[in-house]
């Protein structure tokens, strides 16, 4: 993520922020799971524990250390359809304004613009877990589009199909969105980034408040859990990105 | 008695041409020395299954030509960024494609190793990977009222190829926690495993290590791979080498490039 | 954090009178420590279910008039001969069963793990077992040609009830072998387990008890219960009482003699 | 079981000829598992094993030593279900001519005469294991019906069941049968029984050959097999038969 001049004079850095929100918007539940390439999400997930006195559990899958699983693989969604995970987060190569995520492909499905990973757990968690966070950092007309190309799994569905869950909120590197009945409101802008700025580089439409807050920012406490705590803990799955946004290094063997 | 393999060369022997191969996600014990002699022996037509997931193992053998069919939830570095080789493959139809979600692939395995055609799962319904496959049907549960539910038919593959720990003179494979890999072997014909070690003694005598232990009537061949998953990790035992990989995706980015990789890293049959 | 109940009565309090209780066969680690402190507080109307099968736990509860429904594929005391209790209490219709076969407890346990409605099995069809469960469900299946198969609708109980080996103080506990009890754990909405005793750390530190443990955030309450599955065995640390067993069939035979049993290995606490 | 003044005088047990008997039933096969009280076709197993040179696998399933099975008491239907496991053994309350098997109650269901401990896995392992030998030690009109009560599990279904497996043989304490093509046929009398004996003791009708071999008596190597190796291990699970069969006493704590 680039750094404005504005942003460097925050004693803070943009994924200490993000990482802030998200573990607010975790709120008091018993059992948050961590999926592929999510370090931001991971971040928070531990934060929110360590602030909870090791409530909730964290389970970060591609970890050893921390992940509570035994039951290999598809534990968690098994643990997911037993209703078991309350909160997970999923990104998407676009996202829309019906909360619909794409991680497959733009373009047509069977010749692609741009192909991404796939889609991994969405076509079902999406569905199952009650509170799905939606996370993406990049926030622009490319990543949140009026209609993805590729739906990897829908924001609704219709009353047949059975979906105790869904998506709750989308948290960007400009703003925080909820998303309710259907549709996104800008909850708060991150401190730096503008309204106008978000209507600009927002591809769907959304619902406003009259004024909207500005994010608020991480407690001191609250960076030092995530510098002091924390860091170290990510090493260990994501060691790029710990050793960029931390300085913490990865061990040798890490395991 | 059961046999270890003479060499990793013996044990990928019965990994046929246009078989069904499956392959365990990246933090699952991925057999990488074993995936550079399927490469190096010119495997072709594979029916790739990655249970759910898969990294560099993926993608080098798309890169290299073995693959005709790709069956899973998603192919990436990680960390590391894109996988290059399987992303151009897709964007030129050089393999064809068959887009998963992760627990569709457990449910779909798990069929088979229950000996039933099918596997009910959640969600799927206003999916896109459902519409592009037809070989999944929708019912309206007989349990429900206007219940609709997605069925997924069983996978069983020809061979499930692993990489693990240790395993014993009997075909015994301890597995650990990594309890997809039991899974895999439960539902496919052959397992053939590729092990850091030979664990002396019977791995199901031992009140600890029998809980984490594929029995080895399930298993076919065992080959020993000394980091048998280098450059990818192992469980408990050792992490990713995360500069080899940052060398991979930066390599794999041009086909000059990934063709160098395959040179040095696979023909010249160099490991860490 | 997880705390240990301070004494089994006090763990099994959330088994409520008419609650759907689960318990597994019987080597598999039988907690019948709590099943006797269950005797003692008189609890009333179970729906029990023992996957899949039971010996002397299912005979005690059922002669005590504990149970309302049985759910199981066999109860017997095995070498000791035919449970005399359940055979009593189905022959005057005491208590509702509900055959079942092995398998098909197994299948729907697993349907309650994977959040789904129903699970297939193969088999089933043509046993008057299947005609006397209008609650299975015969389709025919949409992946073959006239191909019937049973649905099964998902068994959830409200309390799991299981006896292992260890647990550690953040409630996980290692059942080793005997996955039967995940699974269980996994179905039911609580789980309550006795042990033989406190492991002290963490056992998902370590990497072999690891894969033998079922992860604390499926246990509701761990009590110490030494020997707490006599005088059934507990697989790789004690084996059956025999004599105890012998002395019970011969006991059980008659309503009198169950009654002596229960006064005195029950009710005044004995125990080995 | 009885045993009469004639085979008083045979060097060897009732139980050692039917375990030799089924041993000589299993041929050669990879896997044979053994359900719960089953302690002659448990020998019998063991003792094909060691002929075979610890060839097949064998599991019983009541056993900690001679269980192979990790995945929990499923495991042996998932196996058997794969098609792994080629012989398994079932016993009977009832046992009728078309092979059905009643494991559950004689009389009306809902108020029966008698009732037998329950179905066990046989309306699945019927199906799907090629080989089930069938065994009751008891041979009598009370036991083997021209129809059962109860069908346990059927010994033959319509077409439009999945059926690769079921029953290819029924040993008793008198004779052998085979099954095939939904019937049994006489293979065999045990030493010191006869045709007549046979017909009068069966509730069924089956088919016989003109002239009915008398069933092979154990070798001197397979008794000394039996008595020297396969005993000891037996008392693990069946200490009682252990005893009384081979004088084997089970160890404090078997484990």
């Amino acid at each position: 993520m680039c750094m404005s001049a504005a942003q460097r004079k925050k004693p803070f850095r943009d994924e200490e922020l993000l990482a802030d929100v998200i573990a607010r918007l975790i709120g008091d539940v018993r059992h948050v799971a961590v999926g592929n390439a999510s370090p931001i999400p991971a971040t928070a997930a531990l934060l929110a524990r360590e602030r909870g006195n090791g409530r909730p559990y964290v389970s970060l899958l591609q970890s050893r250390k921390h992940n509570f699983f035994t039951d290999g693989a598809r534990e968690l969604f098994d643990c997911a359809g037993q209703g078991r995970i309350d909160v997970f987060f999923l990104s998407g190569g676009q996202i829309d304004g019906q909360g619909n995520v794409n991680l497959v492909s733009t373009g047509d499905y069977a010749h692609p613009d741009v192909r991404f990973p796939g889609s991994f757990g969405s076509a079902y968690l999406y569905y199952v877990v009650r509170k799905i966070i939606l996370f993406r950092t990049e926030h622009s007309r490319r990543t949140l589009v009026p209609k993805v190309d590729f739906i990897s799994a829908p924001g609704a569905s219709t009353p047949d199909t059975y979906r105790p869950g869904g998506p709750v909120a989308l948290v960007t590197n400009r703003c925080l969105f909820s998303f309710a009945n259907g549709r996104f409101t800008l909850a708060s802008v991150h401190p730096g980034h503008t309204v106008e700025e978000i209507v600009e580089n927002t591809g769907f439409n959304f619902e406003m408040p009259a004024i909207v807050p500005e994010t608020s920012s991480p407690s001191p406490e609250s960076l030092k859990l995530l510098r002091e705590v924390i860091a170290p803990q990510l090493s260990e799955v994501y060691p790029q990105f710990a050793a960029q946004v931390f300085g913490v290094t990865q061990s040798a063997f890490a395991s | 008695m059961f046999q270890p393999a003479k060499s990793i060369d013996d044990a990928i022997a019965p990994i046929d041409d246009g078989c069904m191969l499956v392959v365990p996600r990246e933090v699952s014990g991925v057999p990488m020395a074993a995936t550079r002699a399927l490469i190096r022996r010119g495997v072709k037509r594979l029916h790739l299954v990655a249970l759910p997931t898969s990294s560099l193992q993926a993608d080098l053998l798309i890169g290299a030509g073995c693959v005709e069919t790709l069956e899973t939830s998603a192919v990436s570095l990680g960390e590391f960024g894109p996988a290059p080789r399987f992303t151009s493959a897709i964007k030129s139809a050089e393999i064809q494609m068959k887009d998963a979600t992760c627990p569709a692939l457990h449910a779909a395995f798990q069929a088979s190793e229950k000996g039933v055609p099918f596997m009910p799962l959640r969600g799927l319904i206003g999916s896109d990977i459902l519409k592009y496959r037809d070989d999944w049907k929708v019912i309206d549960s007989p349990f429900g009222d206007n219940d609709k539910i997605v069925l997924l038919p069983a996978i069983k593959p020809d061979v499930a190829l692993i990489h693990a720990p240790m395993a014993d003179r009997f075909g015994n494979v301890w597995i650990g926690r990594q309890r997809e890999l039991a899974t895999m072997a439960h539902a496919a014909v052959r397992t053939i495993a590729t092990v850091e070690k030979i664990h002396e003694g019977n791995l199901l005598d031992d009140p600890t290590l029998a809980p984490g232990t594929l029995p080895g009537f399930y298993v076919e061949t065992v080959a020993v791979a000394a980091r048998g998953a280098w450059p990818l990790g192992l469980p408990d035992f050792y992490g990713v080498d995360a500069s080899h990989l940052s060398e991979y995706a930066r390599m794999a980015a041009t086909t000059e490039g990934f063709a160098e990789y395959l040179r040095r890293y696979v023909y010249e049959r160099r490991a860490a």
